[in-house]
């Protein structure tokens, strides 16, 4: 299974927020890896910490954002400890990101093409204007776009939703980066604009070998482009594996209770959805025990005290639950 | 089951901004009838009107022409509508939007009694409150809140006790789950199917994501620059869509399942250069369909009738 | 879910700087009617150093400073408070009926607010007192009219978001007619903006007011006025600071506390939100 | 662009008339003065005095300005209006002009500063010197720097003597002018930083300075300049008070001896250029509104084709 090189491992990554109401722990204890030429995605609800462990891989947190502990170790160098400087250098031109709402994405006083020129040359000075302008056609075309010509003249506030993304994303491959983080891409968009973002990220992985850290909250997209999957809830990983382990031999309540709360088209409407109760994780005054205790209908005494560790159910497929034992196998 | 609400050839155009432009046509001669206790699903993409036409038919939108039956009387001809705004209610999308940040959760809820009844007591409207919130699943304690205490679920939850409390018989949901996270969504939607059970109420289902409508709805129509494409019954739509935009929108939706999901990558590639304006006369799907023919181009395809309840604008038919 | 609301009073600086505020405003009140002497009375002779019997001594003609200060915090309060409240009222009022109205009567009352904010308010002020009769306080509407503009934008802007938001739409689809929109919902989330924005009006107006006294405009010479004040204190400034210093400061110190509390009200107002 | 500043600057004369028809009118409720003959001119025959009506002195008066720069005769010393008041302007003007650019080239980098600070102390110390400096009065201020620096230090005279001297004026007005230019770039560049396509810029790899310098100044700019309108109507009255404290003889003195002695002539005449400068500032905040905004340059045809002809040329 794991015959291609590791690019990106994150060991036991750990986030918080000082707010004036109180320490808010965005990012509890991450851990997850991103393989040369797959697409590793995370998936979770709103609040669950999936941006911000992405954000604090290339050190974008806000202000009031650190990252406490753990490593982000990308080809034998760990990013977290990296002051602006180095950080900066690796932007860009080895992780490159894009983000949920690409019409607020592109500086609207710019225009595109002095924005993708400006891109090129901030990396690589010796590039000339010239030889800047024709690369950003030619990367453009690449994204599908027919007229670049006219988009490299024309101000962001002109252009639609899909086309602000493919913008985005020929900026992000401009400098041939490694690895690619998309933080909801195709959420804003509409569903048919979606279906063609995800086939030009699917070409890229399949024909320039792009390995992609997706970052979504619909199982379907899920489905659609990755191979191996993480699923996140108040700042843990509760489960990890590849697309088929998650999708069809889920351990963990909380995947199992996401799977069937999606809504599928060939399921008419008799039977009421699976609904989980419960209200979002405090993030200041987190719990005890599980994250996800006060919420799991399994939930057991042990649950409310002590965290469970991360269980290796084989085959690169773990879960974090107390129900589940090493090896595979539910204990119940 | 008699017949709740008709419309009729409802049009409603936006005057362009800019001088010289073109009217932004939301509304485009749309006709629809919603029986009672049943539920119209409206689906579409961003920009396609479906919200425009949910506030049409509330006339929180003054739309331009056609006409609206509420149990057979026209709303377009009445002047007050205040007698039937308490049987028509809507909910809206961002939950934190639609409810006053200033306002406690027991005022919130309270709003409508307040303006038909004035005279209505305190006590009494407490008791109506928690009655209301009890139904929609909201602990008493968060009377005394304000909505930014709220998480998004239970702000959904205020909304639609709000619209519950002058037992309306017809809501517009526009859009009520989408900024929803999976299992406050699955929450929401069994919630408004109890009450719909419970109270007979019909809605006006609106959404851009087809899986939830076809989940709740019983009849769908699919919406496209301001008309109606497709009208047919939720499980007869899925398996046999006629018109090439659903089918369009069927084959986006990714399934969420790796076995199917793995379709090719057929990248389709954008079109010109910015959102191009519909055309103004004959299909509007023309210039994205690939089986336009140059008479689909002239004349606009009326809804006809492809299949028992199943209707399409298509000029293919 | 307790109601986590920041209460004006747990405010301490808020509270200090309105207790300041209401000591300055007593002693302006209180002080004359203790002190034997009047603001035009000669009662010693002339630029005594401050003593028991003349707090804050004599100015060049022999009137006793402290009398004359706080004459003098009478006019420059009063005006400041009443034309801030003049501000504020015409203001709202302006501001609700262009935000509601719309289109043509909109955009006249936007250019007019655009011409009255572009001329200097101090030139305002004194055209209106000049016109209107000299030293009969007419400059507090020039000062009240240039405290208008801000008021107008900030409330139309507040009713066009609002009466544009879901919640207005929410009521209207209750039934509720634009009265009763602009009863529940217009006012309460205006009234906050517009208390904070009344004090630094109020704020303004006290500094105008005092520059207009310093040029020697509107009040004429005996009644005692903080800018007045400031003027003949200026021409001693080697041998006696202190007759310019104090009104300085007692003006420094009012518009200090204005804006403090205009914060603390900001604070108290703007709702806390619980959840994560 | 051309024809629009083009039409915006003949704007400016029924600008600065409609002014003096409502100072007119205020004239006219005028108790004790007779308002046959508010302004009084060289060549006026004796017997002519009280027959012309309002509006006919109105149009006379304008006539007179625009065409000929005649202000009348000064009431108290009978001398012509003309040298006095535009001598006078001149050094009102020129202490408005080189403060209003210093304020901006102090107040603007003070507010990236401070932006860029965002919660940290450096950015409540200066939100709070700016709100203090911005409200209170330019005499405390003058009296502040005049006591430190002219008394204690000795550096400067109170009165001005030799051209050394006008720096403390000259700092009173900026110090006001920069705290009202921070404050709003201040507000306006956090705003920007807020925006999402500064992460995204940042992600590109692009380097703080480039992104908060080149990107975000330029759209947080739109606010500072639109403003410039009012800082020109602050620094005025700010030049007024200035002029009194220190006694020059500038616009502002003219015009409040011209008050206390009831010359009517002299006021008309001093409003008349003030109405003038407010009017050429708006024009100016209109033109660098413009050069701010891209989506106005575009729709403006004298931008557009600018920026192509300045562009790549043919690709």
């Amino acid at each position: 299974m794991n015959e291609h090189e590791i690019l990106l491992e994150v060991r036991g990554l750990k986030v918080s927020f000082h707010t004036p109401r109180g320490i808010v722990q965005a990012v509890g204890d991450a851990s997850f890896q991103v393989r040369r030429g797959e697409v590793t995605g995370i998936v979770g609800e709103s609040g669950s910490g999936k941006s911000v462990s992405a954000y604090a891989i290339l050190g974008l947190l806000a202000g009031n954002g650190k990252a406490e502990a753990g490593s982000a170790v990308f080809r034998g160098r760990d990013l977290l400890p990296l002051g602006e400087k180095e950080l900066r250098r690796i932007r860009g031109s080895e992780i490159s990101m894009i983000f949920q709402d690409p019409m607020t994405a592109l500086d609207p006083a710019f225009t595109i093409g002095k924005f993708l020129t400006e891109v090129l040359r901030s990396h690589d000075r010796t590039v000339s204007r010239r030889e800047a302008w024709r690369r950003s056609i030619q990367m453009l075309t690449a994204m599908g776009i027919r007229t670049p010509e006219d988009v490299m003249r024309c101000y962001p506030e002109a252009l639609s939703g899909g086309m602000c993304q493919r913008v985005m994303i020929a900026a992000a491959l401009l400098c041939g980066p490694q690895l690619l983080i998309a933080d909801e891409p195709t959420t804003a968009l509409d569903v048919t604009i979606q279906e063609e973002i995800l086939s030009l990220l699917l070409q890229l992985k399949e024909k320039q070998g792009m390995s992609i850290l997706f970052i979504t909250h619909d199982f379907g997209v899920v489905a659609r482009l990755c191979d191996r999957v993480a699923v996140m809830y108040g700042g843990y990983i509760m489960e990890s594996g590849s697309v088929e382990q998650i999708f069809h031999s889920a351990v963990h309540p909380y995947t199992q209770a996401l799977l069937r709360a999606v809504p599928r088209l060939e399921d008419d409407g008799d039977e009421p959805m699976e609904a989980l109760a419960g209200d979002p994780v405090d993030l200041i005054h987190p719990p005890q025990g599980c994250v996800f205790a006060p919420r799991c209908p399994q939930c057991s005494e042990e649950c409310l005290l002590k965290r469970p560790l991360t269980a290796d159910l084989g085959d690169g497929h773990t879960a974090a639950c107390h129900f589940v034992r090493e090896g595979g196998g539910i204990h119940v | 089951m008699s017949e709740l609400l008709r419309v009729e050839e409802l049009i409603k155009h936006f005057p362009a901004k800019k001088r010289g432009g073109l009217s932004v046509r939301a509304v485009n001669d749309v006709s629809f009838t919603v029986n009672e206790g049943e539920t119209l699903g409206l689906v579409g993409e961003s920009g396609c009107g479906k919200s425009t036409l949910g506030r049409s038919v509330l006339r929180l939108v003054e739309p331009d022409s056609g006409r609206i039956f509420y149990r057979g009387t026209d709303l377009m001809k009445m002047r007050d509508l205040r007698k039937v705004r308490e049987k028509l209610q809507i909910i809206f999308q961002n939950p934190s939007g639609s409810l006053d940040p200033r306002m406690l959760v027991r005022d919130i809820i309270s709003e409508g009694p307040r303006i038909h009844h004035r005279n209505v007591s305190r006590q009494e409207l407490q008791e109506l409150t928690g009655r209301l919130m009890r139904e929609v699943g909201l602990s008493a304690e968060y009377a005394e809140c304000y909505p930014s205490e709220l998480s998004g679920g239970q702000q959904q939850r205020v909304s639609i006790a709000r619209a519950l409390a002058l037992d309306p018989e017809f809501i517009v949901c526009d859009e009520v789950v989408s900024a929803l996270d999976l299992s406050y969504q699955s929450q929401i939607i069994n919630l408004l199917e109890a009450l719909q059970t419970e109270r007979g109420l019909s809605y006006l289902f609106i959404s851009h994501d087809l899986a939830v409508v076809r989940h709740i709805s019983r009849r769908i129509a699919v919406m496209y620059a301001g008309r109606f494409v497709e009208v047919a019954e939720a499980g007869e739509l899925v398996k046999h869509a006629f018109h090439p935009y659903t089918r369009l929108l069927l084959r986006s939706i990714p399934i969420p399942d790796p076995q199917c999901g793995r379709r090719g990558t057929a990248a389709i590639s954008a079109g010109s250069v910015g959102i191009g304006q519909a055309p103004q006369t004959g299909c509007a799907f023309a210039d994205r369909c690939k089986w336009a023919r140059a008479s689909c181009r002239e004349e606009e395809p009326p809804l006809r009738e492809i299949a028992p309840g199943h209707f399409a604008a298509c000029g293919l038919v | 879910m307790k109601r986590k609301e920041q209460a004006f009073f747990h405010n301490l600086v808020a509270i200090t700087a309105l207790i300041i505020l209401v000591l300055i405003v007593l002693f302006c009140v209180l002080y004359p009617m203790f002190a034997d002497t009047t603001y035009w009375k000669i009662s010693g002779e002339r630029l005594q150093r401050p003593s028991l019997e003349h707090p804050l001594g004599t100015d060049n003609l022999g009137r006793d400073v402290m009398v004359r200060m706080a004459c003098g915090g009478r006019i420059t309060l009063s005006v400041a408070f009443c034309s801030g409240l003049v501000a504020a009222v015409t203001g709202t009022v302006i501001g609700i009926i262009s935000g509601y109205a719309g289109g043509g009567v909109d955009s006249v009352i936007m250019r007019l607010m655009d011409a009255i904010s572009s001329i200097p308010s101090l030139l305002l002020a004194i055209v209106f007192d000049y016109a209107l009769g000299m030293g009969k306080g007419y400059f507090l509407f020039g000062i009240a009219i240039a405290g208008i503009p801000p008021f107008v934008r900030l409330v139309r802007g507040g009713v066009l978001e609002i009466s544009g938001s879901a919640y207005a739409e929410a009521s209207r689809a209750l039934g509720a007619r634009s009265l009763h929109v602009i009863k529940e919902h217009v006012v309460r989330n205006i009234l906050p903006l517009a208390a904070i924005q009344t004090t630094t009006s109020m704020a303004d107006a006290l500094t105008i007011c005092t520059i207009l006294g310093y040029i020697s405009v509107g009040i004429n010479p005996p009644v005692p006025e903080w800018g007045a004040l400031f003027d003949t204190g200026k021409e001693m400034l080697r041998a006696f600071p202190h007759l310019s210093i104090v009104p300085a400061a007692a003006i420094i110190l009012c518009i200090i506390c204005l804006y403090l509390l205009g914060n603390g009200i900001r604070d108290s107002l703007s709702i806390r939100g619980g959840a994560a | 662009m051309l024809g629009y500043f083009c039409k915006r600057i003949l704007l400016i004369i029924p600008g600065v008339m409609a002014v003096i028809l409502l100072i007119f009118i205020l004239m006219s409720f005028l108790p004790g003065t007779n308002t046959a003959r508010m302004v009084r001119y060289a060549d006026d025959p004796r017997e002519q005095a009280g027959s012309l009506s309002l509006l006919q002195q109105y149009g006379k008066y304008c006539y007179r300005v625009f065409l000929h720069q005649d202000f009348g005769l000064n009431d108290l010393s009978g001398l012509s209006l003309k040298k006095d008041l535009l001598h006078r302007t001149g050094i009102t003007v020129r202490i408005t002009v080189i403060s209003v650019c210093v304020t901006y080239l102090l107040g603007v980098p003070l507010g990236i500063y401070a932006a860029c600070r965002r919660g940290r102390w450096q950015d409540s110390l200066l939100t709070s010197l700016t709100t203090f400096f911005s409200a209170i009065p330019s005499f405390c201020l003058a009296l502040a720097l005049v006591i430190v620096f002219a008394v204690r230090l000795r550096w400067f005279h109170v009165i001005p003597q030799d051209p050394k001297d006008e720096l403390i004026p000259l700092a009173v007005l900026v110090v006001i002018g920069a705290a009202n230019v921070a404050k709003v770039t201040r507000a306006g560049m956090a705003e920007v930083l807020e925006k999402p396509f500064v992460l995204a810029l940042t992600s590109l790899g692009l380097s703080r300075r480039s992104v908060i310098l080149r990107h975000a100044l330029k759209s947080a700019l739109v606010p500072v300049f639109s403003i410039f309108n009012t800082i020109c109507a602050q620094l005025l009255c700010g030049a007024i008070v200035v002029e009194r404290f220190f006694s020059m003889s500038g616009l502002g003195m003219t015009m409040v001896r011209a008050v206390s002695s009831r010359a009517t002539t002299t006021l008309l005449g001093c409003a008349t250029v003030v109405a003038l400068i407010m009017s050429i500032c708006s024009v100016i905040t209109d033109l660098l509104f413009v050069l701010v905004t891209p989506s106005l340059r575009r729709t403006l045809s004298f931008g557009s084709s600018m920026r192509r002809r300045g562009g790549r040329g043919k690709i």
